[in-house]
């Protein structure tokens, strides 16, 4: 980390560094961010405890990565398209998906990722860095109808070493995409330290190899966010071409729920990190530009847990998507010869079928 | 346009059709613009829609296939060339784990209207990694759809028709016999049916299937066997997922044998999946087991022994009589 | 070292077993080292043998695939583990086009004594691309041997000998009984031979043959079966590539019957192979169609669905039954 | 290209731009160096010459880039390992590789990458990029064996866009591989300019993006190369990690045999091209110094060709391969289940078998 060189508005203990741009007091940006990031906080904290309860499948934590995610979600116009990562909830919530689908996704349902309100968003990406293809590819379709609309690729310190990041990095520089690439370096890719992924020591130079700009922020600080995001996105926004972010967070939890980053991770690190994390910052900030008191914070806490609960009641309440749908959704239209198989399917999971609930196998 | 043309020209005419009709249409690959492809099948295209339309890309499989996605995912109709199947590889997380799953992924919400041509099959003494037939790798894909044309009004209306599908259509074009086959076909911009069987010629006597290049040797071994008295029918089976298995069935329940003829190497390949669905199905009707003709399975040999590696005329011959002495 | 232990700790034994006696021995992996892998395959081993032995790859499957191609044409004899065979995709160009072709295309000068280990399969609640079963693409590559061990004994001993063996080898884990099955193990180092197969049950009235986690439910079957008096032999298939047919052979012959069962989508899977060469070899002594019990053709879901996906034991005692019906 | 940063000691006109090397004057090294330029040039045309009249499969010819395979030739040591791409037959020429077996592989016959001569370098790799992959995994069997040995890998300016080159710098450099890469930028990717392969401006700015030092260097000047390879070498040897040498050549032939040239290139740019070849200002230059004269250079075209010719009537002496190899290496052993193939092959190529010579389909 060249901390000289990066780009930060707000000190960990939510001090500001320099003088503040004038959005920070004269709109209500601020208070939004932390009202969204207070709800991934929470949101976090209950997906997991549903995990541990067998009520959800295995999940990744956002923790520590809100400030990022939410600038993101905050930055981007609606008719923008974000192309996730698995660890992006925050930000798709920002951008006006429900959590009971996140939920869903996670619980291990398909429907998670068909909802309206996800536009024409990518849905999450599992295989590494793929997803940064599919951005490019958006992008040149936006570029291609000459819209003024740009796509987001999200991505983790450790995809920076797959070389799809770096075709994609190529591809938009040359073709001049309308397109950001966000990383966040959240210093592990599962057990693996920053330090054994690259030699380069800022991730933000891999756009050297490529010709796009870069430019590395505070990614605990959301001002800085803002203000990279806004010149990022403005530069591929007006037709010049791509433009990378790294931002520098921590992970704050387990790489999922599978995971126990205690075989690996130094304690010490993680107290440390805790210190710099941005939700805290941007609350003690907020407190200090007096835009915010406790009152109003108990009021907001309160008011975004019962929002998330009725996420959570409405989530738990979704039946089971039916069998065929495997068969119904794998084409646009069935083909003959998998009639056969959806009706065994079908017939199968009815009572005394061999895959009838509650059969020998369960 | 009646003149006969080669299936190279007709993969042209339906890319140009395309491109025309439809400003959705995209071309993607390395070499296809200004060079046309290096075997041509996109000649003139840039010149005629511009650079915006028919893109040479940075070399990069995986990048052409997940552009693809991308592009294809925002209702563009991408139809991306990999310039060799032997350079396929890098582009297959995205072909598998995208483009096959977009649709079923999002439940319908977003889709992969794609189409990846790429020149397969050996014979042409090319180097190595030129010559590879694992067409099977795709078909057995959930999701990707692959369809093998070989002829020229097939590779027409196929292409056209892969372009129309809503979803991801895998394009394998015969190489050896890109020149070879000649016949008119109209440009009429009319797609063929996917997801079926072509009967090329009515037979009594066995059934040869095959699809791709070797179609060429199986009509000569049904003409050779009709000079001996043996009445074979041949199906072009054209698309290998989803397989037409019925249209096989029925001709096997005719015939009552069955000679599955592919160039890849036989463990695993297309052949299997025939031979192992109609002996599941016409296990009474058949008269002799499903034999195949099929490559060895080894690697595909450099140019001086590839004749060794192809199955030929006479392979096909030798195992229709086999087939007729059998039981 | 008599005590039971599971598939998981088996393949452990066996690296480490490899690690302490071939000092050309190195492991490679993402998060294989102070993780010790995400199942735990390779806990402790970095610990034990050091960072230069147990490496932490950065993150990039077609970089771990081509690091152990040149790293085995050295004489080094790396096992590379692919996180989840979800993600070997990346890795394929570099299996397909190089590791399975070195010793061909060098005419022996150099080879590939290479290593690849990846969990496979469904049935753990896992997330998308965490459940799949895609082995038949690897099996169709010729070049490249592919084997599935179903037991902690069949893991450490195959393991060992697919590190011993001078040729690229695939070694896919069934992670859904990676923690339950267990059995004792000998650590005394001796491989099991590859490419055959295992009978684990003789039988007189049908054969059922399987690999990987649905060894069990097939086991399971033949209890089932055997109650109701159909005494199934029940072979595990263990080597996907090259096949051992003949003792497929030997026992479709005693018993006229057979039942494949896999866990992957139907279309061009092994049990393809297996009914098409079965079908072809021993036709006059099947007394029913071979049946296939397996995947659907569709996308392994997620985990809402996914036990409706996974065949189970009664899927293979009903296609047994109906075997046993048949003709 | 940045000319004023490129390495370089020769003009194009075969003068020297500056004070050269005591080596230029006190070795033969630069007449040895010609002597490999002019026989990869006679074994260039060769080859197109039996391609044409079908006595060699598809050729993907060198010229131009002699200087740079030449100079890489002569600065690894023997044991050193090479990792070449499908145009580098005058590296494994002057690393001891007879031509015949050049022809041979060219023929398609494997056994021309079998021949001893060719110790442990990796054969012709046709797929792009993945070579240099292999070079780190050798590179890494040397630094885990502890020898001071490196691994060369050599690749297209059109191969640095494939995601593997970026994922074989990125381990090189976090890993400290005896590893050094060499771009024969020849400007064009078939017919693919270089300026639509990458927005960067100098390729040799990709080593940035993975912390791995780098240089450009003129790749028509065999000084400039000899000094560039030393450091690099020199580097990688010592166990301070990779290097990456972009060398700035131009592709004089087309493609391959199989290629049309003149369909893409402007004529122009060809003929300016050639004011700069390697070969001609290596001519040059030794006249100039005084190191050679016509004489010696009639004499030493006269024994190249004897030698070529003598390379070239073993290549087409040699007998076709058994057909039986296609199984017998395969694997170390055959396994039973290709025995009945194998047998079938063999048979099927005798008089009267369905693949005779002179058979039916032939
Ligand atoms: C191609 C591929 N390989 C491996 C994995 C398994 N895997 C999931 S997350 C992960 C680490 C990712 O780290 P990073 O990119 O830093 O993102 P983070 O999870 O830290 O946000 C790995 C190896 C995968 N999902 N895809
Ligand atoms: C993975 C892969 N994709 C495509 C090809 C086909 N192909 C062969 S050479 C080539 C261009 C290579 O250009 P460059 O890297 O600049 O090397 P050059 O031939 O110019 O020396 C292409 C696209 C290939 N061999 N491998
Ligand atoms: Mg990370
Ligand atoms: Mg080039």
């Amino acid at each position: 980390m060249h901390e000289s060189t990066l780009l930060r508005y707000i000190a960990p203990n939510g001090e500001p560094l320099t003088a503040l741009p004038v959005w920070c007091s004269q709109s209500d940006w601020l208070v939004e961010a932390y009202r969204h990031m207070q709800f991934a906080r929470l949101f976090d904290q209950k997906a997991i405890a549903l995990q541990r309860t067998g009520q959800l499948g295995t999940y990744a934590s956002i923790l520590g990565a809100e400030a990022i995610d939410v600038a993101v979600g905050m930055c981007m116009e609606a008719t923008d398209i974000l192309a996730p990562y698995y660890r992006n909830h925050a930000c798709q919530m920002v951008r006006g998906l429900p959590a009971r689908h996140i939920l869903s996704y996670w619980g291990g349902d398909e429907r998670g990722s068909a909802a309206a309100e996800m536009q024409q968003d990518f849905p999450n990406c599992i295989p590494i860095a793929t997803q940064t293809l599919h951005a490019c590819g958006a992008a040149f379709a936006l570029q291609y109808r000459q819209q003024s609309r740009i796509a987001v690729a999200m991505l983790g310190d450790g995809a920076t070493s797959k070389g799809d990041f770096a075709e994609a990095l190529n591809v938009a520089g040359v073709w001049k995409l309308p397109v950001v690439f966000i990383i966040n370096n959240n210093q592990w890719a599962i057990s693996v330290p920053r330090t054994l992924q690259s030699a380069v020591s800022r991730l933000s130079d891999k756009g050297l190899a490529a010709g796009v700009p870069a430019i590395q922020v505070d990614g605990n600080d959301i001002i800085a966010l803002r203000i990279a995001l806004e010149t990022a996105f403005q530069t591929a926004r007006e037709g010049q071409g791509p433009f990378l972010i790294e931002a520098i967070s921590y992970r704050l939890s387990d790489h999922t729920t599978a995971d126990d980053a205690n075989r690996y991770r130094p304690a010490e690190e993680l107290k440390t990190a805790w210190k710099h994390e941005p939700l805290a910052r941007l609350r003690t900030l907020l407190f200090r530009l007096q835009l915010w008191d406790e009152q109003r914070d108990t009021a907001l806490l309160h008011d975004l847990q019962n929002q998330l609960d009725a996420e959570v009641k409405a989530y738990l309440e979704t039946p089971a998507p039916p069998v065929t749908d495997m068969f119904d959704y794998l084409h646009a239209e069935l083909h003959p010869a998998l009639r056969e198989q959806r009706d065994w399917c079908e017939v199968n999971q009815m009572p005394g079928g061999s895959h009838a609930p509650g059969g020998a196998d369960e | 346009m009646n003149n006969a043309i080669t299936l190279l020209e007709a993969v042209n005419l339906a890319l140009n059709h395309a491109l025309r009709n439809d400003s959705d249409v995209v071309l993607l690959g390395e070499d296809i613009g200004v060079n046309g492809g290096v075997f041509r099948a996109t000649a003139g295209l840039q010149a005629t829609f511009g650079e915006h339309r028919v893109l040479d890309t940075p070399l990069a499989e995986a990048m052409i296939a997940g552009l693809a996605v991308g592009m294809s995912s925002q209702g563009l109709k991408p139809v991306a060339e990999i310039q060799f199947m032997g350079f396929i590889f890098p582009a297959m997380e995205q072909l598998v784990v995208h483009a096959a799953r977009m649709r079923n992924r999002t439940r319908g919400r977003l889709s992969c209207p794609l189409v990846v041509r790429a020149p397969y099959g050996g014979g042409i003494h090319a180097p190595e990694h030129h010559s590879e037939s694992t067409e099977a790798l795709f078909a057995h894909i959930p999701g990707l759809k692959v369809v093998i044309p070989s002829s020229p009004q097939r590779a027409y209306g196929l292409l056209l028709a892969a372009i129309a599908d809503p979803d991801p259509v895998l394009i394998l074009e015969p190489k050896r016999i890109y020149r070879s086959v000649k016949e008119p076909v109209t440009d009429d911009g009319k797609p063929l049916p996917l997801g079926r069987c072509y009967t090329l010629r009515p037979g009594r006597d066995i059934t040869l299937v095959s699809w791709g290049a070797m179609i060429c040797e199986t009509l000569k071994a049904a003409e050779t066997l009709a000079e001996e008295g043996i009445d074979a029918e041949v199906i072009d089976l054209v698309t290998l997922n989803p397989l037409d298995i019925d249209t096989l069935l029925q001709s096997v329940t005719r015939t009552g044998r069955l000679v599955v003829v592919q160039e890849a190497p036989r463990t695993c390949g297309i052949g299997a999946e025939i031979a192992a669905s109609v002996s599941e199905h016409c296990l009474l009707s058949l008269q002799a087991p499903v034999r195949r003709v099929s490559g060895y399975d080894t690697i595909m040999p450099y140019l001086k022994l590839e004749q060794h590696y192809l199955p030929n005329t006479a392979d096909i011959v030798q195992a229709a009589k086999q087939s007729m002495e059998a039981l």
